[in-house]
């Protein structure tokens, strides 16, 4: 059913539809709006049976969640930036106790300085935990996303994050195709969990184990996070079949087939991109661009293959890796080792500066033309970063750049 | 079943493969210890065995164990002077348990309810003469009798019971608990025969075909003093006294009494006197209360009783309503000497307190047995120097009570067993001693002796009603349940439920506990949590 | 054997069994047929206080529920002597997540035995004071607001003692670890810190809160039936002493557990409702030196150099828990 | 594509106007995507939100720099911010306002403007007529389908019934209407004019 809503009240929707049994809730912005509207549904009783918990920090959003999730429930949480960091160690422990837990991750920056705008600092800082991520082009993957996250976390108890860019996606009203609640019925199966705590049958779970096993575990959480690889592309058609229409997927290419120039990218960005593509195509240069939409596992092959004919590769993130340059970039290498094509990396939208067609225009036909920088940061205020690092050489002192910089950039 | 993930979820309860008892230096070890009560009987019962019985309820039980030792118990619990009770441990908690009371309220309900002992076990065709209807030839008599031999009791007395009769008087020992207490004794097929004096032993064992002898004919001559004494003085004994309180013609005493001597009898006399109407019933004693042999017990009841005391007094010269006393002082030896320092003191009688000796002429003609000090020694099987031939009571070397005298009996009747099937008994080895230091005493209430209830003393000193009345059935099972158990394990649970490993295993009810050594890391907080000290920890050998 | 009611059995006041008192009055733990929630062959050391009480309190719980129960687990010595691979001690469904959430996974655990309808199956959370008062405070607390219906079982053995003995919250006035040196003039923990957690559970509000030690175990298991029957949020705080970090014989983990409460500093209660409902009058009180004397952590206020102003203060703090709780005047 | 830009400050409904434009063109079988200029405002600071309409799907996400046209909720903004920015000669400009154009200000610039894609309407009078409080989102709505014909009024009138509660609704819906007939109104006038 089409309808036109705001993409939290979307995702809301679609979440709901997979009958999570325990939610927990903690406000951070732009997350809010999902919990809230989920909230809405357990009162109307529309949702039911669930439990609707308010906990006092992500960290027991997480935890509530793990314990949820052992016992057999369906569990379902949202967070964001700070939020996301705070429940960094219970991250881990759900992955490494393998809990099937869905998680939306509005995407937003980390501070400090403290910004509640959109980048992917929060998620990419989380990339290693062991959770599977996945990124939403636009709302009507982002809700689809998380029908899929369920399945996909459940067939491999493993936990999945569903990331979309804050306030971009999540406060974005716009059409989406809401599936029926038999459609998901019929796609989503009843979870039965790998591992659970039953009076009827104890085990233990946690066990602190050494030097003697650990790297096995360890091994075998990477074998189990890969086999995701096999599994999302064959989903992903069978979603298809189910539903009409794209969803997931490991990469989505876009006229790369003969693009001499092609930009990787994640999220929401990816339209904007297709819209300049299109834009420098008719000026006849040859530019494409790939999506990737499940970030972690890094599918290796597929964008290795979605790569094969470029001859520049721009990747562009909405994170940085201080001290390096590019996350999303490294990973793209090592998909292109042993490969021609250059690859930079453009640092884009960190905390929010709006990513627009004309500075994607310029970058890219700087690519095209071979004249990009290996490491560049989009719209960058040169002149004000310029100042500020001619002062601090003037006089060496330490001290938050961040609130000179804000004086810098005012004058 | 669920398909667990490798190593970070684990099968319930599967740490039983790590055996920890490896860990240990020190191993917890089940131990008994020897109670002071029990160590400190003369009739040698296992009293902390027959409380715990009592503890629950159970006194068939309990008064079976005790009788095991001694058939007298509701004679003992009035008569006996319970040393048990000064070597028990609670008196040093708050008061000592009231083991002679359980003990008598036991006897008591034996009577009431009509218990019987067991009859024999099969008989061993012996023949046993017991010379003496005492406490010790009643209780050998009993012993032997249990033991499946063929016993008979002579006495040369009308009725039997010996000092228990003759001696101790009926306000501390009613006739009808007496009686009971030796008809059950009878009724196992002992044979007592009265009025009966042993002439000749040797020719009477002959005669009548005994295998051995026990003798136990007491000691019932009383000591004499030289005493200067106007011929119309009235001097009597206390055996006399006593016995004559047991015929028809009741002693005429007159309305002064001294009573010279300190011993246990000296106050029953004066007592007694008190009770005949005596208006003033004073003992002479030549030294102080604190040598006085008389148990203090008694000498306080008769205090109450308004028996009056003359200490450091000896008595010069005795006439017809007066007497002269000379007083004494104390040497540094604490020895009394004469002070040259008389005084005159009125009185109508003399009752001479002043112990008693032994008839040894039913021995003579006996090749071998020696007597010294007027009385019969024997070996540490009470024999004597006569093959068979036993002796026991007052009659041997010891102190002169009816518990050593029960204990003679039991004594002298294993022993004689073992010689009849010619071997020999061996005492098993005793256990170490269970210290009040060893007591974890924190899991025991704190519960204050239940006090006997005592006739008025208006009545003491006119009837001769029984003076200390007896413990009901409840009060009898709190002083029993007041017992510690010392040094034996009475399945509290302590180290059950102590053990941070389980490495206790409960047998069940009577069956205690053992240690499961594969678990047990030798921490020690079992042996420092029992209340009874029955578990000690010993090094592990390495 | 003729059995009848008992009036007085002195033993069985005090100790784990009771023979002669009817069944349904004796302690689980004197029962052939305890259920040994923690097994033997854990890896606790000898005589550890916690492994008792943990095993005390589970058994206990698993017998009021008919052993419809789970447990979540904190991390710290009891989850790590308990279960390491390949073994674990548990009898019961029990799960270790964090070092602070062991409150927020039994709330989620209770969640799903809510939204499953399996009201039967009761939840226990369990830790450490480290992992209790301090870094799982905020779950905890949280759990509390909520009003969960989850029993929160702290054993407390007053520091970090898997990490090696360093202070935490729950560490005492004067009691020396390895981080208390560092802060303060003296060896010992400084006075006037610390946080008195079971009184912050009182002021949630909550239907229950508790403490107890291990050296009562009648009123140990009588505290955890009656959590059992209450639903919500429950606290219960044992003291579990810890020969290791305390510096006292294996041998005398019970007799420091009944040394804290005889000298008044360990108050034991019931509170109800946010109302103390139940005191444990001391029994044959002891002054608190007969507490500290046993303790290595205390040995800087006897030797070299003796303190009895420390030792005066902590008396001092001993008498307020007195008249504070009205704990003077015992019943034996 | 016709982007939107609508200007005014925290709680006079910037961003539901946005939303609702999004609804009313979603209503007439058209793509919309309505989005705030994302951040913490509170009530009474300057709010951007921004509304693209197409025919197509709408793939950009970049804030709306050259919009179609602008729909000033609160006329004091008209000298803090720049409000006209990318705006094109022929852009539609809306204002809230009672009084005329050259009252604030705005004479020469509207001199090199087409007349008909400038239009005035007293929303928040309207507002307060019909609703009760000082919201002019909704009539401003009105005004804008009078304006552009981009959204039809019915539309505007369906947006605002399933995004409020019935009685809301229905003072909203009042309002828009009014603001619609004001803008209209003149326009008709007009056109008499030059026929006559």
């Amino acid at each position: 059913m089409l309808k036109q809503v705001e993409g939290s009240r979307a995702v809301a929707e679609a979440v709901a539809l997979c009958r999570p049994e325990v939610i927990c809730a903690y406000p951070i912005s732009p997350q809010t709006h999902i919990v809230e509207a989920l909230g809405e549904r357990v009162k109307a009783g529309t949702l039911a049976p669930c439990e609707f918990i308010n906990v006092e920090s992500e960290f027991a959003a997480m935890s509530v969640a793990i314990g949820a999730s052992a016992a057999g429930a369906r569990a379902y949480t949202a967070t964001a930036s700070q939020g996301l960091l705070f429940m960094a160690e219970a991250l881990f422990n759900a992955s490494g106790l393998g809990l099937p837990i869905v998680m939306t991750v509005a995407n937003r920056a980390i501070g400090a300085p403290i910004n509640i705008w959109n980048d992917h600092t929060d998620s990419m800082s989380q990339r290693d935990c062991g959770w599977i991520q996945l990124f939403a082009e636009d709302n009507q993957e982002a809700l689809d996303l998380h029908i899929l996250a369920f399945r996909l976390a459940e067939e491999l108890s493993l936990p999945v994050m569903v990331c979309m860019d804050g306030f971009i996606l999540t406060h974005a009203v716009e059409r989406v195709d809401m599936p029926s609640q038999a459609q998901v019925d019929a796609y989503l199966p009843r979870f039965e969990p790998r591992q659970v705590l039953d009076p009827a049958d104890p085990v233990s779970i946690g066990a602190m184990v050494g030097p003697e096993a650990f790297m096995e575990v360890r091994y075998l959480a990477h074998v189990k996070q890969m086999q995701a690889l096999e599994l999302i592309p064959a989903w992903a058609t069978e979603f298809h079949r189910t539903f009409g229409r794209e969803a997931g997927g490991l990469v989505r290419t876009y006229r790369t087939a003969d693009a001499e120039t092609i930009v990787v990218a994640l999220g929401s960005v990816l339209g904007t991109l297709k819209d300049t593509c299109d834009e420098l195509r008719e000026m006849g240069l040859r530019i494409g661009v790939v999506g990737v939409s499940c970030f972690r596992p890094w599918p290796a092959a597929a964008v290795a293959h979605a790569l094969q004919r470029a001859h520049h590769v721009v990747v562009l993130e909405k994170s940085l890796a201080v001290g390096l340059g590019g996350i999303v970039s490294q990973n793209v290498r090592t998909s292109l080792s042993g490969r021609s094509a250059s690859v930079n990396t453009v640092v884009a939208g960190l905390g929010g500066r709006p990513i627009t067609r004309a500075s994607l225009a310029r970058m890219i036909v700087d690519a095209d033309e071979g004249r990009l920088d290996p490491l560049t940061f989009l719209d960058l205020d040169r002149a004000a970063v310029g100042r500020v690092l001619a002062r601090e050489r003037e006089v060496r002192r330490s001290g938050p750049i961040a609130e000179r910089m804000l004086l810098e950039v005012k004058r | 079943m669920m398909r667990k993930p490798f190593a970070i979820t684990l099968d319930p309860g599967s740490s039983l493969a790590n055996h920890t008892g490896t860990w240990r230096t020190t191993r917890p070890v089940y131990v008994d210890r020897l109670p002071p009560c029990n160590g400190a009987c003369p009739a040698g019962e296992d009293i902390q065995g027959w409380l715990a019985l009592a503890e629950s309820g159970d006194y068939e039980s309990a008064w079976r164990k005790l009788t095991e030792d001694n058939p007298l118990p509701a004679v003992m619990g009035r008569v006996c002077y319970h040393p048990c009770e000064n070597a028990c441990n609670r008196a040093q908690l708050d008061d000592a348990v009231g083991i002679n009371s359980v003990e008598r309220f036991l006897g008591d309900e034996a009577l009431r309810r009509g218990w019987q002992f067991e009859n024999p076990a099969t008989p061993s065709g012996a023949r046993v003469l017991v010379v003496g209807a005492g406490p010790s030839g009643l209780s050998a008599a009993y012993h032997l009798a249990r033991l499946g031999h063929e016993v008979t009791v002579r006495d040369a007395g009308p009725v039997a019971g010996g000092m228990m009769r003759f001696g101790i008087p009926k306000y501390r020992l009613p006739r009808d608990v007496l009686q009971a207490e030796i008809d059950r004794i009878v009724a196992l097929g002992v044979r007592l025969e009265l009025d009966a004096k042993v002439e000749r032993l040797g020719e009477t064992m002959a005669r009548e075909r005994f295998d051995a002898a026990f003798l136990a004919v007491g000691a019932h001559l009383a000591k004499r003093a030289y005493i200067p004494a106007g011929s119309s003085a009235r001097i009597l004994d206390a055996i006399a006294v006593l016995r004559s309180m047991e015929g028809e013609e009741k002693p005429l005493l007159g309305r002064r009494v001294v009573v010279y001597g300190g011993g246990n009898t000296a106050l029953d006399v004066a007592r007694t006197a008190k009770r005949l109407g005596a208006t003033d019933s004073i003992i002479v004693y030549r030294r102080t209360r604190e040598k006085m042999p008389a148990h203090d017990s008694e000498l306080e009841e008769a205090l109450q009783e308004g028996v009056m005391v003359k200490w450091l007094s000896t008595i010069k010269h005795a006439g017809e309503t007066s007497l002269t006393v000379e007083k004494m002082a104390l040497d540094d030896k604490g020895f009394p000497q004469p002070t040259g320092e008389l005084e005159t003191l009125e009185a109508d009688s003399l009752v001479l307190a002043l112990g008693q000796e032994v008839d040894l002429s039913l021995l003579d003609g006996i090749p071998g047995l020696e007597a010294k000090d007027g009385v019969v020694q024997v070996g540490p099987d009470m024999m004597t120097a006569h093959a068979g031939i036993f002796a026991g009571g007052d009659m041997v070397p010891s102190e002169r009570t009816v518990t050593v005298a029960v204990g003679h009996g039991k004594k002298a009747a294993r022993h004689i067993d073992a010689w009849l099937r010619s071997t020999r008994y061996a005492k098993p080895a005793a256990h170490a001693a269970a210290t009040f230091e060893r007591l974890n005493t924190w899991y025991y209430s704190d519960a204050p002796k239940t006090i006997r209830p005592m006739l008025d003393t208006l009545r003491r000193q006119s009837t001769f009603d029984e003076v200390q009345g007896g413990l009901d059935e409840s009060n009898a099972l709190f002083e029993a349940r007041r017992c510690l158990s010392c040094g034996n394990c009475f399945e509290c649970d302590n180290c059950y439920g102590v053990c941070p490993d389980n490495a206790v295993v409960k047998l069940g009810p009577g069956k205690r506990f053992q240690f499961n050594y594969d678990y047990c890391k030798g921490c020690g907080i079992c042996a420092q949590e029992c209340p009874c000290g029955a578990i000690e920890l010993v090094p592990e050998a390495i | 054997m003729t059995f009848q009611p008992i009036k007085f059995y002195q033993t069985g006041t005090f100790t784990v069994g009771n023979r002669l008192l009817p069944p349904d009055t004796r302690t689980v733990q004197a029962n052939v047929r305890r259920t040994n929630s923690l097994n033997s062959g854990h890896r606790a050391c000898q005589g550890c206080g916690e492994a008792l009480g943990a095993r005390y309190a589970i058994d206990t719980a698993m017998d009021a529920t008919g052993r419809q129960l789970i447990a979540t687990n904190a991390t710290g010595c009891l989850e790590v002597f308990s279960t390491p691979y390949p073994e674990t001690s548990w009898q019961i469904p029990w799960i270790h997540s964090l070092f602070g959430n062991a409150a927020a996974v039994a709330t989620g655990v209770a969640a799903a035995m809510r939204v499953k309808g399996r009201d039967a199956v009761r939840v226990i959370a369990q830790g450490g004071d480290g992992g209790t008062t301090d870094i799982g405070f905020g779950c905890l607390s949280g759990m509390f607001e909520r009003n969960d219906d989850v029993l929160y079982i702290c054993y407390d053995n007053n520091a970090y003692m898997n990490t090696g003995v360093q202070r935490s919250s729950a560490t005492p006035p004067g009691a020396r670890t390895a981080t208390t040196a560092a802060v303060g003039k003296d060896p010992g923990n400084v006075f006037g810190q610390g946080k008195d957690v079971p009184a912050i559970a009182i002021a949630h509000g909550i239907p229950y809160v508790a403490t107890a030690t291990i050296a009562d175990l009648h009123d140990l298991e009588a505290k955890v039936r009656r959590a059992m029957q209450v639903r919500g949020a429950r606290y219960l705080h044992i003291l579990v002493p810890c020969p290791l970090g305390w510096g006292h014989g294996p041998e005398l983990s019970v007799t420091m557990a009944r040394l804290a409460y005889q000298s008044g500093l360990f108050p034991v209660y019931e509170a109800e409702q946010g109302e103390v409902t139940s005191v444990a009058k001391i029994r044959h009180r002891v002054a608190v030196e007969a507490y500290l004397r046993p303790q290595k952590r205390f040995a800087h206020l006897f030797d070299p150099a003796p303190r009895p102003d420390v030792i005066a203060a902590i008396q001092a703090q001993a008498d307020r828990n007195i008249r504070r709780y009205g704990l003077a005047g015992s019943e034996s | 594509m016709f982007q939107v830009r609508i200007h005014g400050r925290g709680g006079q409904g910037v961003v539901t106007a946005a939303e609702l434009l999004s609804i009313a063109a979603f209503r007439e079988g058209r793509h919309a995507q309505a989005f705030p200029s994302f951040g913490s405002e509170r009530t009474g600071a300057p709010v951007v939100a921004f509304c693209r309409l197409d025919t197509r799907p709408i793939r950009l996400r970049e804030p709306v720099g050259q919009p179609d046209a602008v729909i000033i909720q609160d006329p004091t903004l008209l000298h803090m911010v720049d409000v006209f920015a990318g705006l094109p000669r022929n852009g539609y400009i809306l204002v809230n306002t009672g009084r005329d154009l050259a009252a604030l200000g705005l004479a020469d610039f509207v001199r090199e403007r087409q007349p008909g894609r400038i239009a005035t309407v007293p929303a928040t009078e309207l507002a307060l007529k019909h609703i009760g409080r000082p919201v002019p989102n909704a009539a401003l709505l009105g005004a804008f389908a009078a304006l552009t014909g981009q959204v039809s009024l019915d539309s505007v009138a369906a947006a605002i019934a399933e995004t409020f509660g019935e009685k809301l609704a229905r003072a909203n819906i009042a309002a828009a209407s009014a603001a619609y007939d004001a803008v209209l109104a003149p326009r008709v006038e007009d056109s008499h004019a030059e026929a006559g």
